[in-house]
């Protein structure tokens, strides 16, 4: 780390633009080869609220959101009064003179940077939303950027209103211009490169993905925070060839697909929570005829309902229980963005080498929000490897009856595709023998349903050698071995660095597979390790307790999270630090000032005439 | 492809399975499965063409007693099934099958978005008025009134009404056999897999060990059929007024066809201009790719 | 068990009435004090096919139903010819001589019955069900018993029709006198005694034992095993006052059981598997909530649709994982036909106490199959105990505003029955303050969405307290433990009782409480056995999996079946064996010559002309 | 009872909560929820004794902003919930409310059946023809070849019709409303909820920041009133025939009444003839203990 990187936060209001003032700074700078890792907190009100964006900005691709703003750009009062109290030494605050004030002291060393609006852009008495791209504008100069990008991005927004292209381009110039007469630039400038950046959701890169690693049918009913892979591809069907459906729920999402995966064609399907609990039953047939499916479940903050704009990583049971009875599947966790890219492709070849479902196990905080990805990165050939699928091309018919589920010793049996010829079957949710015919209508059939049984089992003897196993990040011998899975790998490589820094000597391992597990890798890392602390995103410890189930393996210590924001690298550091003096559980809580939310009903507050009817007789 | 296939006259032998069902004797569900034989026959579909998807049930048996692809899915949910199975592979014929419980039942749902959809699917529904499989519990195309298993002291509830339903959804085939009528119900069907989209048969096929009200007798002195009676299928509200008629008189034939029908789903959707899904590359171009990239540079 | 034990099989096709043969002589032995313990094996089809019912029959309460036949009643051919290899010397088998003829030579010192029944009732003619009664009469005779009871059962059961009565009583009398005339009695002679037994399933147990424990709402969608809940309750709801619905699919179930629940009722609905992967979304709303509701699950073999007619336990996995996030659940498993009968009460009273969903996973063996119960256990008062339900009756209004979600110590918060004064409220399925007001449609709010998650995880620190921890049966010390969960209790206990017989010395545990988890009482347990045998009706392991994730405690063997028949005491025993010798896991198979099924295309037989279509070209 | 509360005239305010609706400025909802304040007024219901039930959505938000017993439980199951509540305590009045993706998607069958059902359930749908909560796709309400997030080609599938759904489904209350028209509106709710047994009110209710086509100006050029021009609410074909009009002219107003409604479930559900569940004592007596156990010896 040895480039320099600025937080940016933007806050306002839902309408205030502040995604799109957001979205503007951020591709202002990929264009100047920094990379960018964003992180929107906002609520689920379509208008009016709060959204708080943070970007992190640095020419070395920083691996999460980090922990600390260095300026934020005000839309509104509510912003300025929320964030200016987290900013530290050396940072500012942007904001709109003509329509805002600051109502409190700003912390020592911070710059307040009023922007007289009106003065600097004629167009804002019409459009006050001008004012975010002044504020952008100002921002590009305090951060030590260019203009250029700035101004080509805006030229490639507005690409079809030439007019309204030349305003924006003006507003942002004296934003800028403005700036750099007035204002101290950050104390941390960043340096342009010349590396080529997409800044993408996780959602866009999953979607992408799969339709590069052959993804045909895709199927989704929208549930926040997944919908965003529906509408990526909804976008792009036409062009690629992919046949895209919104249906009536998620059931018929699931038993859409895999009748589409039953086909031939590959199948994948996207939902959060609750729309997988209603997947459960068919994730059971996929596994019980055999049909390789891929449903990806983006998971949020539970139980329930819950709270579908937070993030949490407390859906790892679901996946391991879903559906009655045992029959072979497949669990993966995506560990970044661009993981969130590459795990499609493995999803599939997995579910067609295996003709099995794949549940992969994304989360809101990295499927919702923008990072940059290496443009090199995506431009790829996935390998497709679609297990021993009889097609047409490579159909041999040596005369011989066809059986779908034949016993093999791999208990992988060759999987016709429907519509060859010689090669009829019926594919059946009741136990069935190696041709199809139902066991189920038998008296009983002790051997030939044993059989049956351990033939589907046997399949998954193999899987690990197909993907790789997880491998120690970080110097061998350390003090500290954190453990994670998922999401939380780039806020974990991060929290390891600071660790050493601060001579707490740590390492890493981030779990990818989940079922089946690496038993034997892992326990060969951590059973090396002094001391184990497992991190994640949930209540119970989901992931601590499979860890135990499948190893035995028990930590010496655990940092949760469950209030709905995520982790940042502080939070790590600070739960490691209470571990090493002796506590076994940390529940951290994210405390900024700008989270202070004021209750509808105030219950830490004020109650009186406010609460909901109760207080009223009736 | 290993062997070449002289095409040929398909016959009802074609069809037959070796696996011979397991129906109760006399069960009404072994006269649709001949009628289908016959129409499979008639229409002269190679069994390799055709996809059978069923539900769970004793008339979800069936794709298990016919020569062709077949899938035995889970209960209510064959039409989705279907629907999947046919963007994917929209060359094939595919036929859904079930009963009463797992179409308007547990299914339901997906029963009015599939014609609301139109899919190109033909669905026929082994209308016994009783869950059979499960031994005997009331159905939602149960009378009211009528004692079953989960109904001591009489169904609570109104009768579903399949024909009204699939007439306010937009169906444009809709049409009802009786399997004790099965050169009736033959041409049903041959016209429903012939028609471009949805279409519905719904069939009485008694239920001769569960249901001892609604049997062969009972039909066979209650129905007539609409192609004697001068009706014509291409009047909705003619179609709408005999949907509602149930009682002494039950209609059986073809109730309503759309004279223009819109195209099926398939035939329209964006992603499958470019082919059978199947039979497409999988994957996209380098040119796709770095376009798609490009959106977000 | 100084008692003598005879079992008996009824073997028949599908309309040859073998269940009302089976019913007729197990209620007629019982009312001569003997008890029963009865399992059929039978198959999905309406007709003909083959069932076969076996029933144990002693004055001391059998726990299984063993695992070998003394005596068979052969309804059909194709039972004589299936299980006459079965019996062993001193056996017999009774069967029509009218009709039947043995084909196979019968192993040594196995006596042949044949019954001449056209002589022995004239109403045979018009009747060949009378075959039945006939072969009861002469099977009482021959294990010891009187004629009385079998009359008296055959009067109640025609009651409705005098003359059937009378032809049944002098068929069945003419049975009796022609085997006291013609045949050897059994070896093994039952002494009458004067307890008063009924028999019944354990869904009828479970259903009885829930409505004399205040269920007032039963909703279902007909489900094997489960049906004969919704059955029982049908037949029951006018007299007794519950309102029973039969509804469109598990989802409607589900939720409307918990919107009964919600108002105030004792609330329980029932399915298997499949169902309850449909019913896993609201389970989670029940959660989050705080609404009791009790949902029986009855596994069958799996996964997906399965073997509908067999038994399994391998639906552990789904109950714990049942809808996404983190929320409190409790799952029991009754460990016999009786505690089937109390295990509702005990699941209202900690559902009412908890406010939370309660997951009875019950299984097909013991909820199909009739069992002998005490009917002292069944007339007895159940406790409720309807935790904090704020009732008109009991409702105390302070003035102050009403909290549905107080955060209170042990975080149960006082539960409002709807349309009490001064009471409103809204509950919501999405993360709500303690007022019920939505949290997750304010901006952010770690603090408080924290303090909720944490009032609800922790009303389940005092679960444990209500539930009594489970007790080892048998002697401290022995070699060896032997580890079940749910319905295998009754085998076990005689598999242990057999090992010692054989020198083995062995003791065992049972758990019926699986979530929350007795931690500290089965390590303590546990820990102090030499060596830990864990059995279990499924596949994977799914309990040892549980048990290790909840304690680190790894078994030295494991005997697992998976067959859809269930374990017998010999099953145990060889096993045990086979891990004395050295094996860690032992699956088991059910082996009897009578097992075996011819298949419709005989996979493992001829094939020619057999197979689907596949082996035609098309 | 802690405190006895005099009997008095509710008037809109009662209901009015303290918890603001967080719906975008101009959101249709609001007038839903004031016809709904005025309605409840107007019956003189004490809030203690309304329950209203929703799943998910903008619209379903609606039980947070009244005061009532609310729920607001899973998205498409508000009516099962409804359904159940009503059954445990038949003293209260239930009233559903949700979307059109709530009731006449995912929750669809549910819909059906409770109309066969005939549960004593108001059920009031704010259709905006678009999934306004997840911000802007396709719904079964919006019209083919709308333009929505999911459907950037045109949606290619048949809207679906409530009325038409509701008639053949043998409901016994079917109505259309406007929130434009909230007068008009809140007699519909009045006339609803005073109907013994299920009632649909479905209301257009414009989504003003997702749904650019059905605006309050598409509606209000298209809406007319059935009371206006004659209609006979307790003709069914007639009715049917006014389910089947849209386009230039839509009907709001009562569609049907059925002038001689069948008694709603709870009224015939054997259970509850012994009075409302949440009265009742727990557990059952000696004798009928003896009685049920007595059945199995
Ligand atoms: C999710 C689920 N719920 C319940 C069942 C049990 N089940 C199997 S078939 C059936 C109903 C059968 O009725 P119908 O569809 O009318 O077919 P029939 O047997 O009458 O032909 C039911 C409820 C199931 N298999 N899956
Ligand atoms: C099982 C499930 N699937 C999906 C969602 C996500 N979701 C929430 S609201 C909604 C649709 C809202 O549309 P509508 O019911 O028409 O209500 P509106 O917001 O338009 O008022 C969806 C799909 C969910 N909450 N649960
Ligand atoms: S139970 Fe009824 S529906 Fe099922 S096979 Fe027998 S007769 Fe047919
Ligand atoms: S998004 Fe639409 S439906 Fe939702 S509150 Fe806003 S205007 Fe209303
Ligand atoms: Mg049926
Ligand atoms: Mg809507």
């Amino acid at each position: 780390m040895n480039q320099p990187d600025v937080t940016i936060g933007i806050g306002g209001a839902a309408g205030d633009g502040v995604a799109s003032a957001g979205n503007t700074l951020a591709v202002s700078v990929a264009r100047q080869g920094q990379a960018v890792f964003a992180y929107n907190s906002y609520q689920s009100v379509i208008r009016g609220g709060h959204s708080w964006l943070r970007l992190r900005i640095s020419a070395k691709k920083p691996l999460n959101h980090g922990d600390q703003v260095d300026a934020v750009i005000a839309l509104n009062q509510d912003t300025l009064d929320r964030h200016l109290q987290e900013l530290q030494a050396g940072g500012l605050v942007l904001y709109n003179s003509a329509k805002l004030k600051p109502r409190y002291e700003p912390p020592k060393g911070v710059q307040l940077c009023p922007l007289p609006v009106p003065q600097l852009t004629p167009a804002y008495e019409k459009l006050p939303v001008m004012q975010n791209t002044v504020a952008v504008g100002a921002a590009m100069h305090l951060m030590g950027l260019d203009f250029e990008g700035l101004a080509s991005v805006l030229e490639s927004t507005f690409a079809k209103k030439p007019q309204v292209v030349k305003v924006n381009v003006e507003a942002a110039k004296a934003g800028f211009d403005y700036a750099a007469a007035h204002f101290q630039p950050l104390p941390k400038q960043l340096q342009k490169t010349s590396r080529k950046w997409a800044l993408m959701t996780g959602n866009e890169l999953m979607a992408m993905g799969a339709a590069f690693a052959g993804c045909k049918f895709y199927c989704a009913y929208p549930m926040s925070p997944a919908t965003h892979i529906l509408e990526w591809f909804a976008g792009h069907a036409k062009e690629l060839g992919i046949c895209v459906r919104q249906v009536e729920d998620e059931i018929s999402v699931v038993n859409m697909s895999i009748g589409a995966g039953h086909m031939g064609v590959r199948s994948m399907c996207a939902t959060s929570g609750g729309g997988l609990a209603l997947m459960t039953e068919a994730i059971g047939m996929a596994g019980m005829i055999e049909t390789p499916v891929v449903v990806v479940n983006v998971m949020r903050a539970g139980p329930s309902t819950g709270v579908p704009t937070k993030t949490e990583q407390a859906d790892l049971n679901q996946a391991f229980g879903a559906s009655q009875g045992d029959f072979p599947r497949i669990v993966i966790a995506p560990l970044s963005m661009h993981d969130c890219f590459r795990t499609p492709a493995l999803a599939f070849n997995l579910a067609e080498r295996y003709q099995c479902p794949v549940i992969i196990l994304a989360d809101l905080l990295m499927c919702e929000d923008n990072e940059t990805v290496d443009t090199s990165l995506l431009d790829v050939d996935f390998t497709i490897d679609r297990g021993e699928l009889m097609t047409e091309a490579n159909a041999q018919f040596d005369g011989k009856p066809y059986l779908r589920y034949e016993d093999t010793p791999s208990g992988i049996s060759p999987r016709a595709m429907p519509g060859l010829p010689n090669h009829l079957y019926v594919s059946g949710t009741d136990e069935h023998d190696e041709d199809g015919v139902l066991l189920s209508d038998v008296f009983t059939d002790p051997v030939r349903r044993k059989k049956m049984v351990d033939k589907r089992a046997r399949k998954m003897d193999t899987v690990l050698d197909h993907v790789p196993a997880p491998t120690l990040e970080g110097a061998v011998g350390a003090e500290l071995t954190l453990v994670g899975w998922g999401s939380t790998w780039g806020v974990l490589v991060e929290a390891v660095e600071r660790l050493n820094q601060e001579g707490i000597s740590a390492n890493h391992l981030q779990i990818n597979l989940l079922v089946p597990f690496h038993v034997k890798a892992v326990t060969d890392i951590l059973s090396r390790s002094k001391n184990i602390v497992i991190v994640e995103n949930n209540f119970s410890g989901q992931f601590a307790r499979h860890l135990r189930a499948e190893t035995g393996l028990v930590a010496r210590g655990h940092i949760r999270k469950y209030d709905g924001e995520p982790f940042e690298p502080k939070h790590i550091v600070a739960g490691v630090k209470e571990i090493l003096a002796g506590k076994d559980l940390v529940n951290v809580l994210s405390t900024e000032p700008g989270w202070r939310t004021d209750h509808p009903t105030g219950t830490s507050g004020d109650w009186a005439g406010r609460l909901v009817g109760a207080a009223r007789s009736v | 492809m290993a062997t070449a296939v002289a095409p040929k006259k398909m016959a009802m032998k074609d069809f037959k399975p070796e696996v011979p069902p397991d129906w109760c004797p006399g069960c009404g569900d072994f006269g649709v499965l001949n009628a289908l034989f016959q129409a499979c026959a008639e229409i002269d579909l190679p069994p390799r063409d055709l996809l059978v998807v069923s539900g769970i049930g004793c008339s979800s048996n069936l794709p298990g007693f016919i020569r062709a692809y077949g899938v035995h899915s889970l209960h209510g949910r064959a039409l989705p099934f279907a629907t999947g199975a046919k963007l994917a592979n929209h060359g094939m014929t595919v036929i859904a099958t079930g009963g009463d419980g797992d179409g308007y039942g547990i299914g339901l749902n997906h029963f009015i978005q599939a014609m609301r959809r139109n899919i190109d699917v033909t669905y026929i529904v082994m209308n016994n008025e009783i869950y059979g499989l499960t031994t005997g519990q009331v159905s939602p195309t149960s009378e009211t009134g009528m004692k079953t298993k989960t109904t001591p002291h009489g169904n609570l509830e109104q009768m579903l009404n399949p024909m009204a339903l699939a007439l306010a959804s937009g169906c444009g085939y809709v049409a009802r056999g009786f399997s004790g009528q099965p050169k009736h119900l033959m041409k049903l069907y041959v016209d429903g897999i012939r028609h471009r989209g949805f279409a519905l048969i719904d069939v009485f096929s008694p239920c001769v060990t569960f249901n001892k009200v609604q049997t062969y007798e009972w039909f066979r002195e209650r129905v007539y059929k609409l192609e004697e009676t001068g009706h014509d299928p291409t009047n909705f509200k003619g179609a709408m007024d005999r949907a509602l008629e149930w009682g002494e008189k039950i209609p059986i034939g073809l109730l309503y066809r759309n004279p223009s029908p819109p195209p099926s789903l398939h035939e329209q959707d964006p992603g499958l201009q470019s082919g059978v899904l199947v039979h497409l590359p999988l994957g996209v171009s380098g040119e796709q790719r770095r376009k798609c990239i490009g959106e977000f540079t």
